[in-house]
Formats: C-alpha cells, structure tokens, sequence
C-alpha cells in the first residue's frame, strides 16, 4: 500500500526543485510569501508555549514542525471557503486570516478565541476529536446546495482517523459529493500513542479506498506541495468531483500540549534530528539560497515583523477586557429562559454579598 | 400565537406532523428534510410520506445509516444558512449521535457568543406501547433537558404537533422533538391548515380542576386523563396539565395550579431516577412549598430498561396507578 | 475496485461445480447437510412472517434469500466460537445451534430470546445497527489472551457500514489482531436505501483496505463458497493473523420486516427474477441434481423434518410460560437497588389493587 | 468493609486511584487496564504511571482514539471473562461511547436474564476548577444515573477512591467511576495498603450536626465543607454528607439526617436543571415531608455549558452560594 501512495514532494530536505515543471509555481514570490508565513506562525507558536510558562495562557497545543502543511493548505483558500481546525491548527487559521489576538485569547480560556474575524468562515477549534469532520460535509453540502464554488477544508491529526465521526464524515461526502477536503496532518503520534498503535495501516491516505475517493500522501514537510496538493483538491471540489482525502506526513516536534510530557513515551533525538534534517522552515530557506533569493537583511525583517505583530497580538490580548459573566448567561440561547434569567441574577447577587436568600422566589 | 386560519383539516398527530413540515418545507427555501429513509419510503412511520416526491431529493434527502454523520452534518448546514429537519429513526438510536448533540449542536452558540448558531430540528419517535422490537422503546428525554442550550418539545395532540413542530423549525436554536410512538395514530383532531406556532415552553392546561394537579406529557396524557376521568367520578377535581415543552418546562402554569390544588402528582414513563418529574418536583419545591398538603408523588417507568413489548405494558404508567397516586395525595 | 475484489464462486446459478479442485470439498455428504440447513432456516423464516401475520408473534425480520449466507458461514464455525448476529441473523444462530423455541420467543417480545443454550457463546441480536462489531472485537481479544483458538465471527449489512461502530470494530480488530471474522450479509438495501446512496464505493470488501485486513467478495447465495471463505478467515483467525472483512453479496427479497412495505421503494419484479435465477436453495438442489445425489424422497423428508422441527419450536413457544413482571426488576443487577426493591413491591400492590398510598413510606 | 489492613500510606486521591488499580492487577488476573494514553505515558494524569511498566502491555493496553470501539471492546472482553478498567481521558469525551454504556454495558444483563453480564469499570476524571481547555471540565453525572443497570460513583477522598475502586472492581456489573480532578492532588490522607473496599451505594457522613444537612459529592466537598465550618462559627450546625454513590443513592443516610435537621442544601456543581440533585430532592420529598422546615435549596452549577476556564470560577459553586443557602433554609 505504501507504494501505491507514494509521498509528494516538490522540493526536498535540501531546498531542490524535484520536477522542471514544478519551476513555474515556485517563483520567488510565492516562496518568499510562504517563507513569510511559515516564519510568522512559528514565531507565534513559541511565543505560545512561553507565555504558557510564564503563566499568561492556559494549556497550550504548539504545532511546530507542522508549519508547511498548515500554511500550504491554508494559502490554498479561497476567501470565501469554509476551514474547520482543530486544537493544533491555529497555524492555518492565522494564515487563512485568523486574528492572533482571538487565537491567544481561546487558549487563554476566553470565547473570543472562537470567534473568527467578521466574514471569516473559520469553526472554533474542533476539541472532541474527529468530530469537526461531519460539520465540514454539511457546511460544504450547504454550499453546494446554494451552487456556489467555495469549499470546506477540515483538519485532523493521525489519531483522529480511528474515531468514527472520521469514517462517517468521509461516507457521507463521498455519497454526496460534498466539495471538502479533509486534510490529515499526520505528526505520528496521538500524544504518546504512535501511529503503530493507533493503526494498522502504514499510510492514512489509503483509507480513502473505502469510499472511492482519491487519496494522496504529501510530504507535510514541504510547503509546496501541501499547497499544490490542497490547490488540486480544491478545485476538483469546487467543480464537484468531490471530497479528497490529503495526508501530509509530518512531525510534531515538541509536546502534545504544554500539559504533556513527550520523553515519556518517546526518544526526543529524533524531534531534534527531524529538526536538521527535515524542517519545513530550513526548507524554504534552503531553497530560497538555492536559487539565490535569500537575503539575509529581508529574512531578519520577515522574523521582526512577525515578533512585532505577534507581540503586538500579546499587548492586545493582555489589555483585553475580563470576562464579563453576564457571557455565561447571555448565549446559551437567543432569548435566556428563565432558569438562566433567574441564574444570572441570583449569581450576580451573590457575587454583589447579597444573600441570596433575601430575594423573592 | 394561536393561528387566525380558519380551515381546518381532522389529522392524525402523525399527519400532523408531516403537514407541519410540509408548511415549512413551502414557507421557507431553507428548510430541508433528512434522515434515514425519509425519502421515497417517507419514514418508517410514514411522517415524511411523499415530501420527498413533492419537494425533491435536494430537500428530502435519505442519509446513510450514520447518526453521528448526518447529526453532524446537519449542524454544519445550520451554521452555513439552512435549517435541517433531521428524523431519528426512534429515540433509542439517537445515541450515536449523542455527542454531536450534546457537545456542537447546543453549545457552539455559547462557544462563539452568538457568532455561529445551530437552528436545527432532530425529530424522534419515542416512547413504549407500540409491541415494537427491544430498544426502539426508549423514553431518555432527561438526558437532554440537561443538556444546556437544547430545547425539549414533546406533543400529545395533531395540533400541538403541527404547531409546536414550526415553532420548533422557526426557533434560532437547536430543538428536540419528541413523538410519541403511541399517539402518532391514536386519535384525530381538527388542525388548522397553514402555518400557525405553538410556543415553546408554555404548558396546556388540558382540564381545570381544584383538588390535585395531574403533571405530565407525551403519550401519558391520555393515561393521566383516564384516571382524572375516574377520579371526577369520585368527586375529586382534577387539574390536568400537558407540559408539552420539557425544556424550558412552563414554571408558572405548574406554580399557579399547585398553589391552587396543594396536591402534585407528576406521571411520565421514563425511569424515575433522574427522569424529568425531578424538575417539575423541584419546581413545586422552589415554588410553593408551603403551599404542598403532600408530598408530591411521582408515577414513573421503573428503574429497569424499558421491558421488551411483551411486558412493556407492565413498565408503562397506567390509570389504575395514576389513581392511587390522586389517592395517595388525596388521603394524605 | 470492483475487479480488485471479484466476487468468489464454487457453484454456479445452474448448480456447476467451477473449479475441478473444489470437488474434493463438494461432498455428497457436505451438499446434503447444507440443503438441509437451507431447508430447515428458510422453513422457520416463512413460518415467522406466517406466526406473525395471525399475531401470534411481533414484529419480524426475515432473511428469505440470504440463507446460503448464513448457513455457509455459521457451519464453518466450531463449536466453541463466538457469535454476533443482527437481527436478521437467526438463521446463522439456528444453524450454529441456536434453539428454535428461543428465537421464536425473541421474535414474540420475550427475553428468553437472548439466551443461548447452555454452553453456546451466542450473543443476543445487535438491534442498535453496527455496534455489535466492538463486542465481538474484545470477545476475540479475550480468546486470544486466554491461549484458545477459538474466534468470533459477527454478522451486519450493507447499511451497517456507514456507522462508526463499524470502522472502529474493524480499525481496532486490526490494530489487536483479534480473532474476529467480519462478516457482511450485503443485500443490497438498508431498509429502502439502495446501497448507492449508503455509499460511494461499489463493494463493502474494500473497505478493509483501510485496515490492511484481507477483505473477500463472495457469492452469498452460493453456501459453499461463503463456507470456504469463512473458514479460510476462520483459520487465519485462529493462526494469530488476524480479522478478515467478508462481504456476501446476496439480496432479501421480501420485506425489511413485517412492518415495512418494500413496493414504496423498489420494485419487487427483481426479488422474483432473483429468486428464479439466484436462489440459495436452489442451487443447491440444482447441485444434487446436477451430481446424481438429489432423491425426490429424500429432499420431502428434509422439508417434512424441517416443518416439523418448526412446528415443534412454535408449540413450544406458545405453551411457553407467560410472562413473569419479577422479570423486570430482577435481573437490572446482581443484586436489585432499593429503588427496583420498593418500585417491585408497589407493582405488584397496586395490579392486586392494593393502592400504593397505603404502604408505608 | 474498612480493612483490617493496618499498614496505610500516605497518598493523593490520583496515587490512591492507581494504587487501587495495582492491588486489583495483582491480585486478579483477570482484570486488565485500557485506554488511550494509558500505556507508557501513564495516563494524561498519571493515573496508571508505572502500571505498565509492572504487569506488561497484555494488562495495560493503549487502545487507538475510539471511545465506542474501545468501551465496546471492553464489553465484549467482561462478557467472555475479563475485568477491564477503561480510562476514558475526561468525562466529557465520553459521549461517543455513550450508546454503548447506555444500550449495552448497562442492559445486557437484563436483556439476557443473567446470562451475559458486563462487570466493566469506565473511569474518568471530571469537573471543572482545573483550568483545563474547554470541553474538558464537564459534570454530566445525571445522563449516566438515569440509566438502568448502571452504577455510578465519585470519591472525594483518597481512602475512598481507592476502596470504591476496588468495590467497582469486584462488583458484578458495570460501574462508571468519576474522579474529580480538582481532588485529585488537592490533599493527602494515609490510605491502607492492600485490599479494602468501600461499599457501593454508601454515603458518608464528613461531619455531624442539627441544624442544616448539606448534601454534596466530589470536588464539592470541600467547597461545602469549607461554608459548613464558617457556618458553624456562627453557631449553625450542619451535618455534611458526602454521597460517594450517586446511583444507587443512600437514601437512609439522607432520610435519617433530614429528619433529624429538617432542612437540606444539596451542592454540585453540575446544571442545576435534571442535576443528580433532584434526585437527592426527590427523596427528601418521599421521605421527610412532614419533617422539612423549609424548602430544599440546591446550590448548582448553571443552565449553560460550562465556561472556558477563565470564568469556570464563576459557574462552580463557591462556600459563599453554599453559606447564602443555608442561611437561607435557617432563616426560612
Ligand atoms: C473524543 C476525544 N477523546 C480524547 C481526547 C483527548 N485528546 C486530545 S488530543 C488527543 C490526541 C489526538 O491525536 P491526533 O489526532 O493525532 O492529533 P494531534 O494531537 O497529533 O494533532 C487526545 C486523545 C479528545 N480531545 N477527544
Ligand atoms: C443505530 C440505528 N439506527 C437506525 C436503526 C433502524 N434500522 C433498523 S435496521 C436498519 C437498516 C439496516 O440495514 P443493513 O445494515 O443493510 O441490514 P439489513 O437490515 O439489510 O439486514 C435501520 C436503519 C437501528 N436499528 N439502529
Ligand atoms: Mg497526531
Ligand atoms: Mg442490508
């Protein structure tokens, strides 16, 4: 099965083009851009874990090692194309146009962090594994019935194919040729439990045979042909071929969150020899040498600006307003009942030293 | 809201419910039928007969055997503009669907303040009574009303139904609604033709009465009046109400008539431990303590899965027990 | 795909051995014990819907037209195997020595239905579509663990494919290796839903690609060759090389149950050509025909046998004891909770009509 | 049954939880631990750290992330002989198995008269007040108590986490097992080495007293032992009853107590509507009637989804909401 599913790569660990054809796509523009992207969702990633230890967020998931398979699928976006995340993917919802603030906000326990910018079609983070799945086939289904051209892409991680909301999503937009892309990114393990455990399969590509869907292995590691893959699985989606299933093999290279512990269960050598060898971001470096675009004044612009608009995000986060729990009444429904009419105000008696007591029943 | 049409057409509660969504299906572009053989089967009970010839496969579409799947999915179709009208094909398989009941559907308005909402309508058969296999006879509603940010209906007449049902279609949030299996053809009613709503969270008083408040819903209706009916023989006066929202239950009309009657008796088939006549308890207790001449009384399913149809009838609240429950408070 | 998974044949419609080396297994003796069998399952099955049809039993599920599927592959089994039938299965549990009385008992609303004889690892029927397949995933692993070779075997249709259950059973037997047969009764329809709008792929067997699980085609209405492929997966089972995915490709040919009208969906002329042309039973006579082991004699005796076997579990179940309501209460737990204690105890008072009020607290 | 063991240890509610595990590893061969992460990791709480370590992957095994497949595995290993202990990674991932709890772990035994039965335990942490990411801090102990065949318990203390594990353990039907991670380093108690259990279906009395009997469970047990005690230091007795099973629910203890004291605050944190504390109202009401001097008050979490953490602080119940209900049923 592996070789049926070979892995794509457009440029390798060295910065090389692999095909003459691919030169056309890889202008120094796009590379610059991706280069751009990849270093700002980076540059935001670490400044998540540190704030995480320096207690100014909760838990955070960090996705570094990931970073070409969520910016190239996410460049591959159309504006008006739905993006169904998980936890791990705030790296492609920045770059489909996320707000960093909002971003930090959710992971600093804040509803804020849900909410997209306005016009953005992106979900809140899919928490419940696998369970993003079904929604992206009826938002795209949705879609379709409205005969626009626009798409849902959902993304999940290696464990999440062994869920059954993993199966019956990809049935359902097989069957109904929902136009979605269901992007796996598989980082090889589902926190301690690797992909041998959690599967028997070598490739999760191959999965998509159950449902008569094309399935294609990429090399999650090259931002370009994460973006290419994306870019044809898009459009045979919008020309409604159907869904696509893409699994981009890559690697988390640091813990499952800032919660976990990866040298329990794993050999963090091979975190740190990916890190040589196979980093995505070295890649685009290397290949911006290779072709003699690099320049190293621009390189440490691109890596000012993104500390700058990240820390900027940082500052906005910190002067954010607190919570207001009149929040843990006022959306439950579009008109509280009077359970919650009643809760609130008893709550904000109480917290006001007004016994509660005192009120009339 | 009552409607101001004035054509009416006697119905089944089952027919009901299929005009209900026709109605809809009519009204509003949006509005879209799934399910597992909703389409030219019309359901297994028959609620969706014909829509699909009328309207179309696009907007009566039969779903692959997936709960979870076309649950899932139609909270996706919510969020992206339509309003889904998803049947389950009794209650007792809604569970697969469970989580993306209780964690997207009901939560994602409160997740996104408001940015994403959920108007989705999951329709389920339930209850016992109809000698149908083992576990087609759930009655689990508890299991939702504690659910934040769902809506429970559940119907016991053809104009309830219709109504409640558009009301449930219109509402801008999740609703489940219930249908009890054994009304679905046990009796006919004028219904009025067109559209026309029943308001969610408001209980019908179904009959006056001064000396006991009856409460409960659904299929238990008609076993609650039975016995209300032996017991006026008796000269005991029987208030009757048929909550017909179990969330959120109609706190006043249960508060105005206990602090009338005094005297609670709450009949529903569930299982009594943690069944929904703990809310309607906890309401009188809240409500009208000092009003209480007796301790509520609760005739309930046991604590038992509910019994294959062989003896489902021995699991089912009946008028005889209702009575010794009026009795029981009565005599207190 | 469709040529990737050919559907496997040893008899054809006209009752042709297909392969010389087959004959060894296509014993005068073998052929008669599944005629037999047909016979036996296919008289219970109309008597059902006949028991049903005067009210003497529920509602009923019948498998007239997939016997040969459930004979073929419950005769492979040993005897200490585990089975997970659906609803649709008793002709697999009668045949693996399931008692008539019981499953007749089953189908008139009584939980005798679910117990299997003394000694025979036959569980109740999956009524919930597909969530039978985990249960029988630990029940293997639980074999394996205690050294046996026994192995499980469980049964589903088409429909069941598309709920999770299905693709975490398979995903997990696969990842355990458990001794589990996966066995598919593909009829071509969930109640009215044509297997083309379950799913997208033309066969059910490559769905065991997602697994790498040997996933097999076979001709279901053909009992020897359903029996050599489940015991071909049997023996693989036993042998630690884990699950097998088998679809039997056959048809029902009359109603979903007694309560379904299947002419609302589909045409019933194709029952009745398949019945002609197809027919589990038949071939088989055609068979002994064909080999010079048919006997007119013989086979009116088998029928006469099998009626009288029915009729003998019919008498039995309807001179069954009525139900006893301790029944309800005393079998929730071990040991009833004081809560089915006191609702017992107020049952039993108010059906003497001995009014409730009167117990003590 | 308090052990005879007189060796004890001092130990966390988590270190008591494995601790529990161990002595049942060892001791029965038959039991075996599963989950996700349980293995090398030890269990996202270290729950099982070292387990498997000690008694091999055939004893401790990661399952792959599927919470149906792997519940309904372990129903299918109880049923042929096996004793699993199943880790689900927090309560509120647990719904996608929730069909399989509901319709099979927790009916087979009646479905077949005895026949089969499934002697599983789930365990699984929850609660909120961790400052865990959202979804992580559900209570949704009341969907599970309304399901018949189904046992439920919630240690609060170390003693007992790991007397009713082993209670679960041994018990011959399904129990889910709920850890209440506020607790689960919160304080240190000797705990008895060996094997002891706590018995199923038994509350405990934290604290005697007259006035008030406040009634709670899990990480509110502090909480309300925290309001008892600056209640007491303004002269009002209250007698604290920690359930530890919330099906079945000791209804003597509840019983004699409010009879005794004749006013009842019930504390979770929970949505208060279709809480587990309806049913601790319901028997007060079938019980004690005459013997209440004032309504029940229950103190609860609200009717929305738990918060994200930066406000969970705001929906948990606080002593200061317990202290406001007991004045409240005091000065009634
Ligand atoms: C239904 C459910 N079960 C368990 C969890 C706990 N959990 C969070 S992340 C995770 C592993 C997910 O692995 P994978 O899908 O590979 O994604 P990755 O974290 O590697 O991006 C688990 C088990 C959960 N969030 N949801
Ligand atoms: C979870 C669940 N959903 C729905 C049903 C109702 N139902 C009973 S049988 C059936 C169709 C099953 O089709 P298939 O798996 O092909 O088996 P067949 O009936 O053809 O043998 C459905 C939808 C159910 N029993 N369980
Ligand atoms: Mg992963
Ligand atoms: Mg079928």
């Amino acid at each position: 099965m592996e070789n049926d599913f070979p892995i794509k790569m457009w440029i390798d660990e060295n910065g090389n083009v692999q095909e003459k054809e691919y030169k056309e796509v890889v202008t120094e523009k796009l590379t610059r851009t991706f280069y751009q992207q990849l270093i700002r969702i980076r540059t935001f990633d670490r400044k998540g874990i540190s704030l995480q230890r320096q207690g100014r967020i909760g838990t955070y998931a960090p996705f570094e090692g990931q970073e070409a398979s969520q910016v190239g699928s996410a460049m591959a976006l159309e504006t008006n194309d739905w993006m169904f995340p998980s936890y791990r993917d705030h790296g492609a919802t920045m770059t489909f146009g996320h707000s960093l603030k909002n971003i930090l906000l959710f992971w600093n326990g804040r509803n804020e962090g849900c909410i997209p910018p306005e016009g953005k079609n992106i979900f809140p983070p899919g928490i419940p594994i696998a369970t993003q799945l079904p929604h992206a086939v009826g938002a795209a289904f949705a879609e379709k019935r409205k005969g626009s051209k626009n798409a849902a892409i959902v993304y999940f991680g290696d464990g999440a194919t062994s869920e059954g909301d993993f199966h019956e999503g990809l049935n359902m937009a097989s069957v109904f040729d929902a136009p979605v892309v269901f992007f796996n990114q598989n980082n090889g393990y589902a926190i301690s439990v690797p992909m041998e455990k959690q599967m028997n399969t070598k490739t999760i590509a191959q999965k998509a045979l159950a449902y008569d869907m094309p399935g294609v292995r990429v090399d999650g590691n090259d931002v370009f042909a994460v973006y290419a893959e994306t870019l044809k699985a898009l459009d045979r989606a919008r020309s409604g071929e159907g869904p696509t299933l893409i699994e981009a093999v890559t690697w988390r290279y640091g813990a499952h969150t800032t919660a976990d512990d990866p040298t329990k269960y794993r050999d963090q050598l091979e975190s740190e020899r990916r890190r040589e060898e196979a980093d995505p971001v070295l890649r685009v470096e290397r290949l911006l040498k290779n072709q003699g675009w690099f320049d190293e004044q621009w390189a440490e612009e691109v890596k000012k600006q993104a500390a700058h608009e990240v820390d900027a995000a940082v500052a906005e986060m910190e002067s954010f307003p607190p919570v207001d729990p009149n929040d843990i009444f006022d959306h439950v429904f579009a008109e509280p009942t009077w359970q919650l009419q009643e809760q609130k105000q008893q709550y904000f008696q109480a917290k006001k030293g007004v016994p509660v007591w005192n009120q009339q029943q | 809201m009552e409607s101001t049409a004035v054509k009416k057409k006697t119905m089944t509660l089952v027919q009901a419910i299929t005009d209900g969504m026709r109605t809809m299906l009519e009204e509003d572009d949006r509005v879209l039928v799934l399910g597992e053989d909703v389409g030219k089967n019309g359901g297994v009970f028959r609620a969706t007969d014909h829509l699909q010839e009328e309207f179309g496969e696009d907007r009566v579409m039969d779903t692959p055997l997936s709960e979870a799947g076309f649950i899932g999915a139609a909270i996706g179709m919510a969020v992206n503009g339509l309003r889904p009208v998803a049947e389950i094909q009794f209650l007792g398989f809604i569970y697969p669907a469970y989580e993306q009941i209780m964690t997207h559907a009901s939560r994602l308005r409160s997740r996104t303040m408001g940015h994403y909402t959920v108007p989705i309508v999951i329709r389920a058969p339930y209850g016992a009574g109809v000698r149908a296999p083992e576990i087609h006879s759930d009655s689990t509603e508890a299991i939702f009303t504690h659910m934040p940010g769902l809506k429970v209906v559940c119907p016991a007449s053809p104009s309830d139904a219709k109504g409640l049902l558009i009301a449930a279609i219109e509402d801008p949030d999740p609703v489940l609604y219930l249908e009890p299996m054994r009304c679905y053809r046990s009796s006919r009613e004028e219904v009025a033709e067109g559209k026309y709503t029943v308001e969610i969270g408001k209980a019908k008083k179904v009959q006056e009465g001064e000396d006991v408040t009856v409460i409960t819903w659904g299929a238990m209706v008609p076993v609650a009046a039975q016995a209300v009916k032996e017991m006026e023989a008796t000269g005991v006066s029987c208030e009757l109400i048929d909550l017909r929202t179990l969330y959120p239950i109609d706190r006043d009309t249960i508060a105005e008539s206990v602090q009338k009657t005094g005297r609670t008796v709450i009949v529903h088939e569930a299982h009594g431990t943690g069944g929904v006549g703990n809310d309607v308890l906890a309401i009188v207790n809240d409500t009208s303590f000092l009003y209480q001449k007796a301790p509520v009384e609760r005739v309930t399913g046991f604590d038992s899965p509910v019994p294959f149809f062989s003896f489902e009838d021995e699991y089912l609240p009946t008028p005889a027990r209702v009575k010794y429950a009026i009795e029981k408070v009565i005599k207190f």
